[in-house]
């Protein structure tokens, strides 16, 4: 599967209030499989606002979402799981008090019907939880609890993945891993969208970036020519994270 | 053995039989029923507090509207008692449906509007303006129906529903889905759980067996009036019971029955005065001290307890 | 094992009893509830504290004379806390009846503490002792396990009132009555036989305000200044004490003069009352007149004057309140005494025969006891009065009606 | 209806008094205070002491009462509230905390002062400022029924309104004119915020659990003349009004409380004086409907939704 295939996520002109904070403001992107795409911008530009409206968290105030040619603007968040979709947090919220194995439990359980993947035991293995199987959430560390929660989501077998912050708080050479794993399951055949501050690890994964501010997007592109557009500087100037 | 297999065998028929014998070899009936109605009602509270989180401050409402439903059963249509405990049930569940809006809210404001509704009920069946539907404040005197063998036996019937219900969610995906709504919707609605319809079932089964309870209280006692059977002490005391054993479990709520129901006969009676305060104490040290319950005695220990 | 033992031993301690039935008991096991908490407190503890006092008078005097034995024997009372909880009531009835064995069933205070011991005593062929439980539900043609002892039902007892206003009224120019009631089934029942009463008289009286307010009312402010809108010549308010307290503090506090205002609680829980709304505010209140007011003629029993003087002797902390209530407990107790010394055996409806045949024939310091055929008690009916202050500025009543016993003639309308 | 309207809403000024302690603790806390309505009775027998034993005008127990449950309230709050926000559900828990502390508070009352009702003379309250009054509306120095509009109002409602609106005045000073309270409608607000931005929450919460209860126990010295008489049993009721007046304003807004208070007051005494025996449903329908459908309270903007 190439990137060039139809788009398996479209949105379309999207916008979202908060009272009278325009969050999202006219954002318009597509995805396709296989294909990950990086949402960069500074603090308050939407990218988390946008990953909330796709994966069913607040409804579109205008605009759609169209995934896989269904419009899904407003669709309640388990419904868009049994579609395909799914998310990480940029704070984690396993469930605490499950195990680990428990919580993987009911992902695959109640998760895309009809799907195959791997197994659990090889989900857990691979994401290095295999240790920690039988105890509970809260016994983990943050990067343990930040790994449940992307094999809570690979469990469900979606076909869109939305990264909200995934490589925050990770060593040098557990983001390196996490990169190679993310680029592999791309070649699987998933779309992907991360969301994230460090541009190191933008370039090191994406194929193509959307930088927005103000809820709009100012720039679609690799990362490598964003750099270099003056309006993008601008915005990410006295920005902590220019790269 | 399949863990539900195991949890039956060894915790439910147990608990059940002993049950059916103990009318034969101790007198006091009356009092055998009241444990097996706390018994029922604690495990109500567990189903909802325990696997989804809300705490149901008013839970009595469903106890209340099932002994009416019962009452009105039988004095307007003269039905059968076993007849008028289903339908004591299935006002309980028909109330919790009214009553499903109340699980938008969170935390306290649940709890907290939930009394309010269990009032609520309470004093619209209170008053005299229903009087030739409910008697109002005047209490019903049911005559014809009352038999505490069969009302007893029947009691012990709804506990074994309730424990069938509670083992169920103790075992299954679906119990494991509403854990995973207690601990965080939004992460378990992107674990593909319909975390609406997932908490109105586990709502109305709590309110059914409630109902059911209710109802076969009814039966036994015959004579009452509003404040019986909405008295806020069974909603109290069925929620202490089960957060003093351990939620989420099946024995925890349980165990909470037999030792505090059983400090409460035992010592309530004979040291009146001070009964209230040492229960209020043995509360406040629960929470501060054993916030999991009397069972996270074991699971602190590695044991895993039913 | 333990459970099979006690039971081979309860078994045979059955047999055993049953063997020897015609020896005497070495004690008379009297059953019953009391409340020390909650809501029923305050009419529970008067009651059982009576009830006390005269179980220790007995057995200071070496029991009670048991006709059935023909002799003198002590008494065990066997006394539970129910903490006005009726599921815990309804246990130690049980417990009662079914462990303690007791040979005479008293219930508790009140007819919401009363109502589960009716259906338990009937079950097991009790005879149930009732105190004060007045609610009209409880007494049927088809339940012979019950008498009521100390209050009148609430279908009968404001019959002095209604009928003072129906006979005396139009005379002294009440034509419109204000009637206000907490609906509960002791204050409820007394409203609808008020209404009752009015209607069936025929006496050219309307009731211009008619309503309920929920029992746990203590803010008549409102209310008050409705009912004054309706001009009534006589205001009927009928509620508990709590309920009286409020009212008649609100009546004051808002300084409007009612021309007639009857209240329950003034004359029955006199020393609360008078504590709670001071003696100005229960100057002129009609109310009924306690039976510790009017010195009934007594054929068995303590006088009124010597009850009192026990009383404040066993309870000179003054924590519970002498009053009605106490005079409740203690003509129960003495109607026990008084069948205990009549009935042939400790048979439940020997018992119940002997306590019928007290009926119009015992006069008590609650004035003569007599029972309608369905246990419901008609006697002690308590006269309608109304409060004035002595010369010390403390509360005394005067009897109103009926006539034959009125000691005074109503002040109306209210200066 | 003027009648009412008026009389509404100097109760309801009352009743904004009864919930504002609960709003501080609850807002800055997130703990529910079910002993909120017991420390209201304390209050009251504070007043009661004044009386009795001082033969002192009831109104010096307003102070003696805020200082006294003020310095009560620091210091369980050191006692109770770290332990409990160590647990995993601390709402849920600090729900039956108070409860059983409710327990410990009543029956330590009834074991000292026993079950009876108690009450205060009506003309004693603001007896020593019947002087000033006459100065300023005329008349005789005596403490009678006050006149508004021709219409007559029991005096110590007015007293009670006045004390309130000042009460509510002072906290809202507080809030918006001090450091401390500054800080504390911060961690009403986005608690997890001002954790990290390193305010001291322990501070804050500890002086708005003092002030909260000191505000109770102050409500409660006017409670033997806005409810008749009390008993150590009164303190339930007056906990769910509280918060049906709390949830009915908003939660953080004083104001908000007061505006609560007065919705209740003036609907109150509307179906007191047209639909009477309805008037306890009241507080309960408001509660729940105000949930449903306006859940941030009438002025609020916040949303408690699961």
């Amino acid at each position: 599967m190439s990137p060039d295939n139809v788009p398996i996520l479209r949105v379309n002109d999207l916008l979202k209030r908060f009272g009278g904070f325009h969050a999202l403001d006219g954002l318009t992107f597509h995805v396709s499989s296989g294909e990950i795409l990086g949402l960069v911008g500074p603090n308050g530009s939407g990218k988390t606002t946008a990953i909330n409206v796709i994966s069913g968290l607040y409804a579109p105030d205008r605009g759609e979402v169209l995934f896989d040619g269904t419009s899904v603007g407003g669709m309640a968040s388990h419904k868009l799981v049994h579609r395909g979709i799914n998310r990480t947090f940029q704070v984690p919220k396993p469930f605490m008090s499950l195990t680990v194995r428990q919580n993987l439990e009911v992902a695959r359980t109640y998760g895309r019907a009809g799907a195959s993947g791997p197994s659990m035991s090889d989900l857990l293995e691979e994401y290095r939880l295999a240790d920690v199987a039988d105890r509970p959430a809260h016994d983990l560390t943050n990067v343990q609890q930040k790994m449940l929660d992307l094999v809570r989501a690979l469990a469900t077998q979606p076909r869109l993945l939305l990264l909200d912050e995934l490589a925050a708080g990770l060593n040098p050479t557990e983001l390196d891993w996490i990169a190679e794993r993310i680029k592999a399951l791309a070649k699987g055949g998933l779309a992907i969208i991360v969301v994230e501050h460090l541009m190191g690890f933008i370039e090191q994964i994406t194929d193509r970036v959307i930088v927005m501010n103000a809820g709009k997007e100012i720039f679609e592109g690799t990362l490598a020519v964003a750099v270099k557009v003056p309006e993008v500087i601008e915005v990410f100037l006295g920005g902590e994270h220019a790269a | 053995m399949p863990d539900t297999l195991r949890h039956y065998l060894f915790i439910a028929v147990p608990l059940l039989v002993v049950l059916a014998v103990l009318p034969s070899v101790y007198n006091n009936h009356l009092l055998l029923f009241n444990f097996v109605i706390f018994f029922i009602l604690a495990q109500g509270v567990n189903i909802i507090y325990g696997f989804t989180g809300y705490l149901p401050f008013g839970y009595v409402g469903f106890f209340g509207a099932g002994a009416y439903g019962f009452a009105l059963m039988v004095m307007h249509l003269n039905s059968p008692a076993p007849v008028a405990v289903l339908a004591g049930g299935l006002v309980a569940v028909v109330l919790g449906l009214i009553l499903t809006p109340l699980l938008r809210l969170a935390g306290a404001y649940f709890s907290i509007a939930n009394l309010a509704a269990a009032l609520a009920v309470l004093h619209l069946i209170a008053n005299p303006a229903l009087e030739s539907i409910t008697k109002g404040p005047y209490g019903v005197a049911l005559n014809g129906t009352f038999n505490p063998t069969w009302a007893y036996a029947g009691a012990v019937l709804i506990l074994a529903l309730t424990l069938g219900i509670v083992v169920y969610l103790k075992n299954s995906s679906f119990g494991l889905a509403l854990q995973a709504v207690r601990e965080d919707s939004f992460s378990a609605s992107m674990s593909g759980v319909n975390v609406v319809k997932m908490r109105t079932i586990a709502w109305l089964a709590s309110a059914l067996v409630a109902g059911l309870a209710g109802g076969v209280f009814a039966w036994y006692v015959s004579v009452f009036y509003p404040d019986n059977v909405f008295s806020a002490d069974f909603s109290i005391f069925a929620i202490v019971f089960a957060l003093f054993g351990g939620v989420a479990t099946i024995c925890g709520p349980l165990i909470g029955v037999i030792i505090l129901y059983g400090i409460y006969n035992l010592i309530g009676f004979t040291t009146p005065q001070y009964f209230q305060l040492i229960y209020g104490l043995l509360i406040m040290g629960l929470v501060l001290f054993l916030p999991a319950g009397l069972v996270s005695l074991a699971t602190r220990r590695g044991w895993n307890v039913p | 094992m333990i459970g099979k033992a006690s039971a081979a031993l309860a078994a045979m301690m059955m047999l055993a009893t049953q063997a020897y039935a015609a020896d005497a008991p070495s004690e008379i096991k009297i059953g019953t509830l009391y409340a020390s908490s909650g809501r029923y407190a305050s009419i529970s503890m008067p009651v059982h504290s009576a009830i006390k006092l005269w179980v220790d008078q007995k057995n200071a005097e070496g029991g009670v004379y048991v006709k059935a034995f023909d002799k003198k024997i002590p008494i065990k009372l066997v006394a539970y806390d129910d903490q006005s909880n009726t599921a815990t009531a309804a246990t130690l009835y049980n417990q009662l009846v079914t462990q303690d064995k007791v040979d005479l069933l008293v219930a508790d205070s009140g007819s919401v503490l009363t109502a589960p011991a009716v259906t338990i005593a009937r079950d097991h062929k009790m005879f149930l002792f009732d105190q004060t439980g007045t609610g009209a539900s409880f007494f049927s043609k088809d339940n012979p396990y019950i008498a009521l002892m100390a209050d009148p039902v609430s279908t009968i007892w404001p019959k002095p009132v209604a009928d003072f206003i129906t006979h005396d009224g139009p005379g002294l120019g009440i034509k419109k009555v204000a009637l206000l009631y907490s609906t509960n089934e002791f204050t409820g029942t007394q409203a609808n036989a008020v209404r009752k009463f009015i209607k069936e008289s025929g006496a050219p009286i309307e009731i211009v305000y008619d309503q309920g307010v929920p029992t746990e009312t203590t803010n008549y402010t409102v209310i008050i200044n409705n009912i004054q809108a309706k001009q009534p010549d006589a205001v009927i308010h009928l509620g508990y004490a709590p309920n009286d307290i409020a009212f008649l503090r609100n009546v004051q506090d808002v300084g409007v003069k009612f021309k007639m205002l009857f209240c329950i609680y003034p004359g029955l829980e006199t020393e609360l009352l008078e504590k709670n709304v001071g003696a100005k505010g229960l100057q002129h209140v009609f109310t009924y007149v306690p039976p510790q007011e009017l010195e009934y003629p007594v054929n068995f029993g303590m006088k009124m004057a010597d009850f009192r003087k026990a009383w404040d002797e066993k309870y000179k902390d003054g924590k519970i309140e002498f009053g009605f209530n106490s005079v409740a407990g203690y003509t129960t107790a003495l109607v026990i005494e008084k069948t205990l010394s009549v009935a042939t055996s400790l048979d439940q409806m020997e018992l119940r025969k002997a306590v019928f045949s007290l009926s119009g024939n015992l006069k008590t310091l609650d004035g003569t006891f007599a029972l309608d055929e369905m246990g419901g008690q008609i006697g002690e009916l308590t006269p309608l009065g109304q409060l004035e202050l002595n010369e010390h500025g403390h509360i005394k009543f005067v009897s109103i009606y009926p006539h034959e016993t009125a000691t005074g003639k109503p002040v109306y309308p209210r200066p | 209806m003027l009648y009412p309207l008026i009389a509404g809403v100097l109760f309801g000024l009352y009743f904004s008094l009864v919930g504002i302690g609960l709003n501080l603790v609850f807002g800055v806390m997130r703990i529910v205070n079910l002993a909120h309505g017991d420390f209201l009775m304390l209050g009251a027998f504070v007043a009661f002491g004044v009386y009795t034993a001082a033969g002192l005008d009831p109104l010096v127990g307003v102070p003696i009462a805020f200082a006294l449950f003020c310095v009560a309230g620091l210091l369980l709050y050191w006692i109770l509230v770290p332990r409990l926000q160590r647990a995993r559900d601390p709402e849920m828990l600090s729900f039956i905390l108070f409860f059983g502390f409710s327990q410990v508070i009543e029956a330590l009352t009834t074991i000292v002062f026993g079950t009876s009702e108690r009450s205060i003379p009506s003309r004693e309250l603001a007896n020593s400022l019947s002087g000033v009054r006459a100065a300023i509306f005329g008349g005789e120095a005596t403490n009678g029924p006050f006149q508004i509009f021709g219409l007559s109002f029991p005096a110590s409602w007015v007293v009670a309104a006045t004390v309130s609106v000042i009460a509510i005045g002072c906290v809202y000073l507080y809030l918006y004119r001090t450091r401390l309270g500054t800080l504390t409608r911060a961690v009403m607000s986005r608690r997890e915020e001002a954790i990290a931005t390193g305010i001291n929450v322990d501070r804050v919460s500890a002086a708005a659990f003092g002030i909260g209860l000191g505000l109770a126990a102050v409500a409660g010295v006017f409670a033997p003349f806005m409810f008749g008489s009390f008993t150590p049993a009164f303190g339930i009721d007056a906990t769910v009004t509280s918060f049906v007046v709390v949830v009915l304003g908003s939660l953080g807004n004083p104001l908000g409380t007061a505006l609560g208070g007065v919705v209740y007051g003036v609907s109150y005494m509307l179906v007191q004086t047209y639909l009477s025996s309805w008037a306890d449903l009241l507080p309960y329908v408001l509660l729940i409907a105000i949930l449903l459908l306006r859940p941030s309270g009438l002025l609020g903007r916040r949303v408690r939704v699961a």
